[in-house]
């Protein structure tokens, strides 16, 4: 019954034909906007024989980190309404045994490959970095700033324009690999954080991050925290969250916005989309079904070729607030 | 381990405990190629609103009918789900998955340690071991009367003995208090059940070589050569092994959110290096 | 298979012997720990025929501003997965109004009746107070900090400890109600809010008000942000959030929290009291069943009888991070 | 208006259009109790996993049989959910609620404009209308003739007029284009679907005295006395009465998420006030 409706059908456009290509800057080309989102998909190789790599837009890898890490104790997964609370705790060989197991495997794919990068200090965020600069196979750096900083008594870089920016300057300086900014959304105010990391070098930024969560855990001897305490929520019940995150990004800086949070079906990556982002990642979706990004990438295409469009690019920033007329009424 | 998507069909259920369903599907592919200890993964479907594959044993597998079995207790979410099923419906199982039981071809008698519903992870194992010609006694706990797995579900074969936390039921105790009464009898162990009751197993286990001063069949071949850790080797020549069922992410291997602390130091996946491990890999006290 | 499940089973309590009442401090006693948390509640007389009201802990009435207010223009919901967005915008009569159609009905009440009081300036939060205070019905004022300060441009009083302590301090020194805060989950730390806040003069804290998020409304035209470009999520998605923001107030502050988010069930009360609130307040489940929060004094008195416990207070701050030992492992 | 929580048993199913369900409840209290133009709230199962009860129009009430009937578009959980029910399903219903339709005792000729789903809303009234020997008239708009509600399922006695989008049946164009036709006809009018639809019956029905110069029912009674807002009498004295359907929150008052702006400059509550008003009780405008 809306307008739109109303319009004679626009000429399909066969989804193949589709330009589903994404500029992320420095060279970056995406061959599509669906990204696998860092953690729930490993190293990709793990889902080589379930899942056709090739048709993904890219992968980001789970956080590495400088040395090994064994992560927490268990139990690392609670899962709650609508989602999924994880306590991973970072649980990966460090950025030397990444490349060496990984990287060969990696530069045989089309899909990007992004390199998730987790610590704890500039020095080894930089160190981290320099380390992946010129490896064949590595496509790209997301910097991870939901970690402790150390030399800022433990608060996290992301919950801070300064320290957020630094750190990016500092990785900016230290390789020409395109850097993804990864933003937390645990923070009263996004926008001057991520104005902070688009002047301080990043070429884009993905939003967001799991929301830090705590859920009760029932082991024997009564009732305990999950993990670290502090979990991180993820799934479709941030979806809000993100949708507001990413709006808010958008918003404020001007290079492109890589939207992850509780994506489970292309209408979700339609809203995501019509906020603004330019590309979205799949994250917890991929442990109940590792074919969806790949789905995702198909249903965009043949969404797109049935609304006779040749990019996906129109599909971008189409929200607005309601244009009605704001209530009136005494303010409070 | 060819991992496949198959469309299960529920042809029959049965609530045999209060709350515990034992559900037979109708899955063909899935029937012939499991072994005791594997697992399959419940696909969520549309209406299951969750995030997870659930996590179930196969319960019993038999390749001639085609018919799997899964024995779970309603809790929350997909279970409920599951127990609201009704013949004919379909769900989606992925599996079979993980690594199975290995038993020792020269092992006569063997000791099965069920806590609770830890049954589901070992009634397969029965039912190989029965048809295999071996003697198995089957150790079971539960809280009270009310949760002891009915006897008239195992193989007439299997010894059976119950103990029961409030001793409404068989020994008064946990089950982990008869195990010792067989350790010297069992050529080998195999359990399933809380992580407590695991490790509870274990440690006996562990002392056993010591208390009895016997040989194992474990002793007699290959001491000294070292299997690497998640070989079906490793297991076969442990005296116990234990499947271990805690919470999954992926089921993959890739989310780690399923690991266990592994003897040597390095985090095991249940998911993909387990369920089923030789005792000896796990560091218990780091878990 | 629990040690505590060996034990004999202590001597049953009858659920009417339980002692659950709660000192909230300033002559305040709850008769249980159960409210009903402002908004979905209205009231409290919209559901005085469906809902035994005298046996409820409390009742938070929805938020009360000086003037009256008309609202946001709809849509003012959009269910998202296992939560709720809303933007309805304070609708309400003013204060005044308020007192007059409500305070006497609410004085015959056995349940104390809180009033949630909304305000864009220190001057207004003080004016309110000021008319509540020594009204008959009116048992306590719950001061809503999601608001923006128009006096800090347009920043929430919730999000800055200072905002937060001068407007507490200044309704302090109006009125001698017990004074609950409620606190907002959008910040990046809580804790010194929470600290300045009970610094300040507040009797109790309340905690969360609804996580700042955004959904797309399909709406003729295309695609719309809802209501105000963000609402206010709850419901069981949040619960998650919740229960990490209560137990880090709970850890930086000695007054009552209340605990409100996402409360559904039994087990959530029983969770929030595990990590150290002593009373729950519930929100969006009354939508789905008003009787909710009635069968859930209900229940914890059973709960608590079962247990032979004569005070649902042994059930407070019972959960602890777990004392496995600490992963191993290079720092990152 | 009391209010009942009725546990209804389903007793009959069809999916009338694709994707459109027409099924039947037995629950004879809601049955007998219920009148046109009021709603239920679908209340929730355990497994349904929604925030909010979903309200939907009774469709039909027989108080003789004890059936009435819903009438949905599966679209996500509630309908997805409520589709999923067999025959000796029980859901729990709440209702009636809301105010119904008022029909002027002397009003002969009934006009009944419908968008899609918004039958639903309007169906019952046709019932009610017929068996009081009214003569009604329905309009009833969709996309594509794909849409269109099949005429078997209205009494023989209406006269049933279709406008589709695309012109693949009925006149081509929306049901509003057809209104004009019919209003020097109709003693009053009775809409229910999309708001922007209401809304344009709602201006053709403002301008329509003046248009046609003729005195209406409305007009001689009562004119200068102004019935209180969400009044029986004021509904039952317009010309135009519509059934205004969207996001409900609480349904009992207290919420506020379901207000539209009332021509007053007051918000009034569709779940309370309505779903039924008289046209002009609406700020249209402001919505
Ligand atoms: C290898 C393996 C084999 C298994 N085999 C069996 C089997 O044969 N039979 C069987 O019954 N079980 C088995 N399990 C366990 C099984 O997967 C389920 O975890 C178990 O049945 C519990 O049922 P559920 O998923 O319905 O409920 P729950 O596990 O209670 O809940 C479902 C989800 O809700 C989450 N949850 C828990 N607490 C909360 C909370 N407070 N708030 C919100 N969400 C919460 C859980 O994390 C879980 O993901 C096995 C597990 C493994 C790993
Ligand atoms: C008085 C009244 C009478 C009605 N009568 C009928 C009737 O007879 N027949 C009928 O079919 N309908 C009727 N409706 C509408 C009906 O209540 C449902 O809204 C409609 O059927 C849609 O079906 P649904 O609830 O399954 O799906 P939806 O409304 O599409 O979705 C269910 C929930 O999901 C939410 N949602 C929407 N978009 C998103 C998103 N992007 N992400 C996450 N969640 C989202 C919605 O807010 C909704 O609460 C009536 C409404 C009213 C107010
Ligand atoms: C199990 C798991 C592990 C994760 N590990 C990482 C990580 O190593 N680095 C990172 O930046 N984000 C990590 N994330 C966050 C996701 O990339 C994503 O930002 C978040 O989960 C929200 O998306 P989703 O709702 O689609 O899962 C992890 C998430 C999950 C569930
Ligand atoms: C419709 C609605 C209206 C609300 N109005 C208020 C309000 O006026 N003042 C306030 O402090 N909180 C308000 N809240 C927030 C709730 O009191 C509560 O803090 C939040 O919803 C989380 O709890 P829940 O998940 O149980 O709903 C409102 C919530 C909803 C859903
Ligand atoms: S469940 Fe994901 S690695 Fe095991
Ligand atoms: S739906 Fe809550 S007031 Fe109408």
């Amino acid at each position: 019954m809306q307008a739109a409706e109303l319009l004679p059908a626009p000429a399909q456009v066969p989804p193949e034909s589709v330009d589903l290509s994404v500029d992320i800057g420095r060279g970056l080309t995406l061959p599509n906007p669906i990204l696998a989102a860092s953690g729930p998909f490993g190293y990709g190789v793990e889902y080589a024989e379930l899942v056709d790599l090739h048709r993904l837009g890219g992968i980001c890898c789970r956080g590495t980190t400088l040395k090994p890490r064994l992560g927490n104790p268990g139990p690392r997964f609670v899962e709650t309404p609508a989602g999924l609370l994880h306590a991973i705790g970072l649980q990966n060989p460090g950025v030397d045994a990444v490349i060496a197991r990984y990287a060969e495997t990696w530069a045989s794919w089309t899909a990007p490959v992004v390199v998730n990068v987790a610590a704890r200090s500039v020095r080894d965020f930089v160190e981290i970095a320099r380390r992946l600069d010129g490896v064949p196979g590595v496509a790209a750096i997301e910097l991870n700033l939901s970690c402790p900083n150390v030399d800022a008594g433990g608060s996290l870089f992301a919950a801070d324009s300064s320290a957020a920016a630094e750190v990016t300057a500092a990785v900016r300086r230290a390789t020409d690999l395109p850097l993804v900014v990864k933003l937390s959304p645990n923070v009263t105010e996004i926008r001057p954080i991520a104005r902070a990391v688009a002047a301080a070098g990043a070429d884009a930024v993905s939003a967001i991050n799991a929301v830090a969560g705590v859920a009760i855990a029932q082991v024997a001897g009564g009732p305990s925290l999950l993990g670290d305490a502090t979990g991180g929520l993820s799934g479709p019940a941030v979806k809000p969250i993100a949708l507001r995150i990413v709006s808010e990004i958008v918003a404020s800086v001007k290079i492109p916005v890589i939207a992850i949070g509780g994506v489970t079906s292309l209408a979700d990556v339609l809203d995501f989309l019509a906020v603004g982002a330019v590309a979205v990642g799949v994250g917890s979706a991929v442990f109940a079904d590792p074919g969806l990004p790949v789905r995702l990438v198909e249903s965009l295409a043949e969404t797109c070729g049935t609304q006779g469009m040749t990019s996906y690019r129109g599909l971008i920033r189409t929200a607005g607030a309601r244009a009605l007329p704001r209530p009136r009424g005494a303010s409070a | 381990m060819t991992t496949v998507l198959a469309a299960a069909e529920l042809v029959d259920r049965r609530e045999i405990l209060p709350g515990q369903w034992l559900q037979s599907y109708h899955a063909p592919g899935l029937a012939s190629g499991s072994r005791a200890g594997q697992y399959v993964q419940l696909v969520p479907g549309a209406t299951a609103g969750t995030i997870l594959r659930s996590p179930f044993a196969i319960n019993t597998a038999d390749a001639a009918t085609g018919i799997v079995t899964l024995h779970f207790r309603v809790s929350r979410q997909p279970t409920a789900w599951l127990a609201g099923l009704r013949p004919g419906d379909r769900i989606d199982l992925a599996g079979p998955l993980g690594r199975p039981f290995e038993v020792d071809p020269r092992g006569r008698h063997l000791l099965l340690v069920a806590g609770g519903l830890g049954i589901a992870g070992l009634r397969m194992l029965a039912d190989e071991a029965v048809r295999a010609g071996r003697q198995v006694t089957l150790l079971f706990g539960a809280r009270s009367a009310r949760e002891v797995y009915p006897s008239s579900l195992l193989p007439d074969e299997v010894e059976y003995i119950v103990a029961t936390e409030d001793g409404s039921l068989g020994h008064h105790g946990r089950v982990v208090d008869l195990a010792p009464d067989y350790e010297a009898w069992a050529d080998q162990a195999f359990a399933c059940g809380p992580k407590a009751m695991l490790a509870a197993v274990a440690v006996l286990a562990a002392g056993r070589r010591g208390r009895l001063g016997v040989a194992t069949l474990g002793r007699k071949r290959g001491a000294g050569k070292i299997d690497p850790v998640g070989s079906p080797a490793a297991r076969r020549k442990a005296f116990l092994q234990v499947a271990i069922e805690q919470d999954f992410g992926c089921a993959a291997g890739t989310c780690l959110g399923c690991v266990v602390m592994g003897a040597s130091g390095t985090p095991l996946r249940a998911c993909r290096e387990g369920p089923v491990f030789a005792a000896t890999e796990i560091d218990w006290e780091r878990g």
